[in-house]
């Protein structure tokens, strides 16, 4: 019944524009509580992590501008688990500049292993695998910025 | 001059800053949440960070990936706008920090303004009149009881950390009172984590007026005159004007009055002191809000003078560019608030813009960060537009804002403008005679 | 019962729009609860003795102009043959104040009769029937100003 | 003043009239082709009455129907905007026959000013500069050689009955001349209906300059300032300015030469008086328009005047309602063009709309009658919107002109868009140094 996020925003708007103020709803392993207080609408989904709902769309922008980050459409990472930066900051592969990378491309990362650092506030901020997978692609360069729900890591999950 | 500036707010406002940012010539990265990536701040700014997803505790009240935004990016300076962190004293505090400037007036300045029983003491201090009240936190039942029978009934209970209309409790009796005091307290522990509350007198058929002054880090400050925002509903404003419907006498004090604690407070970039005006044209200082607001265009538009230009010279440290004499105020503009929601009930009507046509020609600007197509997402405020029109006096500023209204057409969610169109045409407003209640009173 | 979200949404509405505050339902491996809360804010707007002011919406053009010719979506004829105004002008349906008309419905006209005059600056313009047939129904009263292009008279074409 | 007015045109001057007409009270009927039906002009109108098919030649052209239009929506006034029916002058004695008041000058004077000989004679005679040329019809190829060997190649022949650009050519040599005289007269017959030509020495590397002037009824008469036209590609404006960077002196005289002009031919209502200014700041007198223009709004922004407003108080009989020490002049304004064309080969480009985002904010005025989903016909001109900004200063202008010709996103169509990108960042015309030829040349 809710397959994909497309679905789950559908249900969203539904309810957001009805005059219900809560829905429960627990179907084929999925379970949603949507709640609207007052004059906001909370969501709690109880879901791992969520790919960025990026949505295509017409770039209405001038050809002029050029610009150094813009939200593009993401690639279709496929069957994948994919790890996203939960802050923004500056990535680093290792934890200290002369140590060795956390993992590289074809390691076998434990559920919880440390696979990145993200620096923010001059705080490192330890990145774990929440699967048990082989490392598929590094998707940032090493000390490059990455921004909330950024695609760090595919892991190829075993088991 | 700053470099690069990080826009730390979503919608109309973000846009007018990054409008302004764009014309000085000045880089602008904004920051986003993910239910905002078709937004149009996004498209327009020289760069976009995502700093969380569509809850605005973890995405554009998340102090933490904001900052860290501005350091990755490498901007010199963040403007708040308004709402979320733009009067947060810890959020200017990491700032300032940092090393980043904060474009509004010092983390002390915004803690005490913030503290509303504090502001009123500065204000005391400064010699401008404030509401008769406790003029400070009232412990007891019986401090309070005693107060409110000195100054007279009706009264308002209000918690020190409240502000912009919320956390009040009118009371109209000694009854009433003694019942109120305590649910009043738990209220603003449960509301804004204090208790603290104070009690004022309730000056019915007050008019809300408000001015707009500017500082530099110098110690200079000139007013650009006055805006009066009585077309509220549930204490929030729909309409404002400037300037206001008042002799010159009255302008001269509450603009000199708004100088005088602006100074006295140290009080650096765009602020604006809040008064009630009762029926015998006295005024009462309520607040001070220590950033740019909504309707700052009001004032732009009288004065020929670009706000967020001007926050932008003095927070890199510049002289303010005018004197008091360079101020000088021209026509009539009246600035009209619409909202994504239902204008008999109010509430909020989110949804997808099937249609979106602006209004245009002489005399009108809008701001806005919507667009045919696009879907207003629930998470946040439900202001969608803002329109402005100026003309040579207010008969005509009325008559061109209801031509612009009729031209204004939104399909697919309700709104305000149905409501402007009444207040437009309603002999109260056409002859100026309303208070802040008036609205609610009328519908 | 509830095999996708075309039937979740159909519920929805009828909840929302019923006087349920709310609904719990457990079926076939779905659990479901919607919840209405009852507007407070609502209320306290009842008292007042004066009717809402509010006008409905949307309406692309103000509420207080009222058109007396807005260009509407035309009338279906089907296969009867439109006679329409070639010009702007008062339409007439007889040669003079005190003449007879030129044609009344149910009357066969022949190709080439006139069947009305629209005048225009002054000046009488005879129209013409284009076919022959029978005069089904006659679209604009006596004395009324016409526009372009308007039509004036059904025909039923005869042969 | 009138009680209801006839808007004899369409897009966006119609909808301009409109907006005016509604601010004043007054009742607005719009005619229309039945290829405008969807416009906001006909659904903005208090009326619309659809006057012929879509060939501007059986509606918007099609006299009758217009005037048997307003015959019964009993109208009292007509405005033709600019174009169509603006400057005929046959129409306007049509309207003065029936009573009905035609929103311009005289026919008599329309009649006169339409006649390009006619025009520079009456400037002549008015002591107003000419260019150098024939000062009236040459009838023969000697006195045509004699004219021009005395004034100099590179040389003009045009046609009377031309104007704007349309009817012209440019002539090098007296060989080409010899050449040319017989085909320009040919031209001049089958374009025009008139085979009457004149000569005129060819100002190489001139300016277009042209004084908005108003006159009313009782023979007063204020200019309203200059307009810098320069910009052009095919004689047709892209992009204008008010004010115009010259000096002081010379912004006096051409003023005060467009009110002489005005004066001794008797006008009434608002007109242009077009110059061309040569290197050395000499003007010469090339035509009037005696109607209003596309490019008002500049004027409109810097004098803080509704042009319109004023057409419909001179129309209906009332004295100008400013003298010449009322009208003061501030800030800087653009106006660009945004025609639905290619923008490098200038072919239009029909189509329907599918995204429209217009820029918005401080000092932008966007005029125009689409929207996002409209279909812009074929059969009339391209123009779809106009972008006009203000600001202090011209360089704050051109800033502001770039970030809002950056927001302004159409999809469906192409447009003039890119091309004003490229004048606004062009060094010479940043620093002002263009003439009529500076577009094409540059490209």
């Amino acid at each position: 019944m809710i397959k994909d996020l497309k679905d789950l925003f559908s249900l969203i708007d539904k309810v957001a524009s009805s005059d219900l103020s809560r829905l429960e709803l627990e179907v084929e392993g999925l379970k949603l509580v949507l709640e609207k207080k007052e004059k906001e609408v909370v969501v709690q989904h109880q879901s791992s992590h969520q790919p960025a709902p990026v949505v295509p769309q017409p770039a209405p922008v001038s050809q002029e501008v050029q610009k150094e980050e813009a939200p593009a459409e993401e690639e279709d990472f496929g069957d994948y688990a994919v790890i996203r930066s939960p802050i923004v900051g500056t990535f680093y592969r290792a934890p200290a500049p002369d140590a060795p990378p956390y993992v590289e491309v074809g390691d076998i990362v434990e559920k919880g292993q440390v696979l990145c650092i993200v620096e923010a506030m001059k705080i490192m901020n330890e990145i774990e695998s929440d699967v048990k997978g082989r490392v598929v692609r590094i998707l940032v360069e090493n000390a490059q910025p990455v921004e909330y729900g950024q695609p760090l890591f595919l892991i190829e999950p075993l088991e | 001059m700053f470099k690069r500036v990080l826009v730390a707010n979503r919608g109309e406002i973000a846009l007018r800053i990054i409008r302004t940012l764009k014309e000085m010539g000045i880089e602008s990265v904004v920051v986003y949440s993910e239910a905002d990536v078709d937004s149009l701040p996004v498209k327009l700014a020289d760069r976009a960070i995502c700093v969380g997803p569509p809850d605005p505790q973890a995405s554009y009240l998340n102090m933490q990936n904001i900052l860290s935004a501005a350091e990755i990016a490498g901007c010199d300076a963040i403007h708040p706008g308004y709402g979320f962190l733009a009067e947060n004293a810890n959020f200017a505090e990491l700032c300032e920090d940092l090393g980043i400037k904060f474009i509004g007036p010092s983390s002390r300045v915004i803690r005490l303004m913030g503290d509303k029983t504090a502001a009123i003491k500065a204000a005391v201090d400064a010699g401008v009149p404030t509401i008769p009240g406790s003029g400070g936190p009232v412990e007891s039942l019986e401090e309070v009881l005693s107060v409110a029978d000195e100054v007279g009934y009706p009264v308002l209970l209000k918690a020190a950390a409240g502000g912009g209309g919320r956390g009040m409790r009118l009371v109209t009796s000694r009854e009433e009172l003694s019942k109120s005091f305590e649910a009043a307290r738990r209220e603003a522990e449960a509301g804004f984590g204090d208790p603290t509350v104070y009690i004022e007198k309730c000056i019915v058929g007050a008019r809300h007026i408000e001015v707009q002054v500017l500082a530099d880090e110098h110690g200079n400050v000139v007013h650009l005159g006055e805006r009066e925002c009585s077309v509220q509903r549930r204490h929030q404003k729909l309409l404002e004007e400037a300037p206001a419907v008042i002799d010159e006498d009255l302008r001269r004090r509450i603009c000199e009055d708004a100088k005088k604690l602006a100074k006295s407070v140290g009080y650096a970039n765009a602020g604006t002191v809040e008064f009630l005006v009762d029926r015998e044209g006295n005024h009462y200082f309520i607040e001070m809000n220590t950033r740019i607001q909504v309707e700052h265009p009001v004032t732009e538009m009288v004065t020929g003078l670009d706000i967020v230009r001007l926050q932008l010279e003095v927070a890199s440290g510049e002289k303010l560019s005018i004197r008091q004499e360079d101020v000088s105020f021209k026509g009539w503009a009246i600035e009209m608030r619409v909202n994504a929601e239902d204008p008999k009930t109010f509430a909020p009507s989110p949804g997808t813009l099937r249609r979106l046509i602006l209004p245009g020609g002489p005399g009108v600007r809008v701001d806005t960060a919507v667009y045919q197509g696009y879907t207003i997402p629930p998470y946040y405020d439900s202001m969608i537009a803002k329109l402005v029109v100026y003309a040579d006096t207010r008969e005509m500023a009325i008559e061109r804002a209801k031509r612009a209204v009729e031209e204004f057409v939104v399909e697919g969610v309700k709104t305000t403008l149905p409501l402007h169109s009444f207040v437009l045409r309603h002999k109260d407003f056409v002859s100026a005679d309303i208070s802040v209640g008036w609205l609610e009173s009328t519908m």
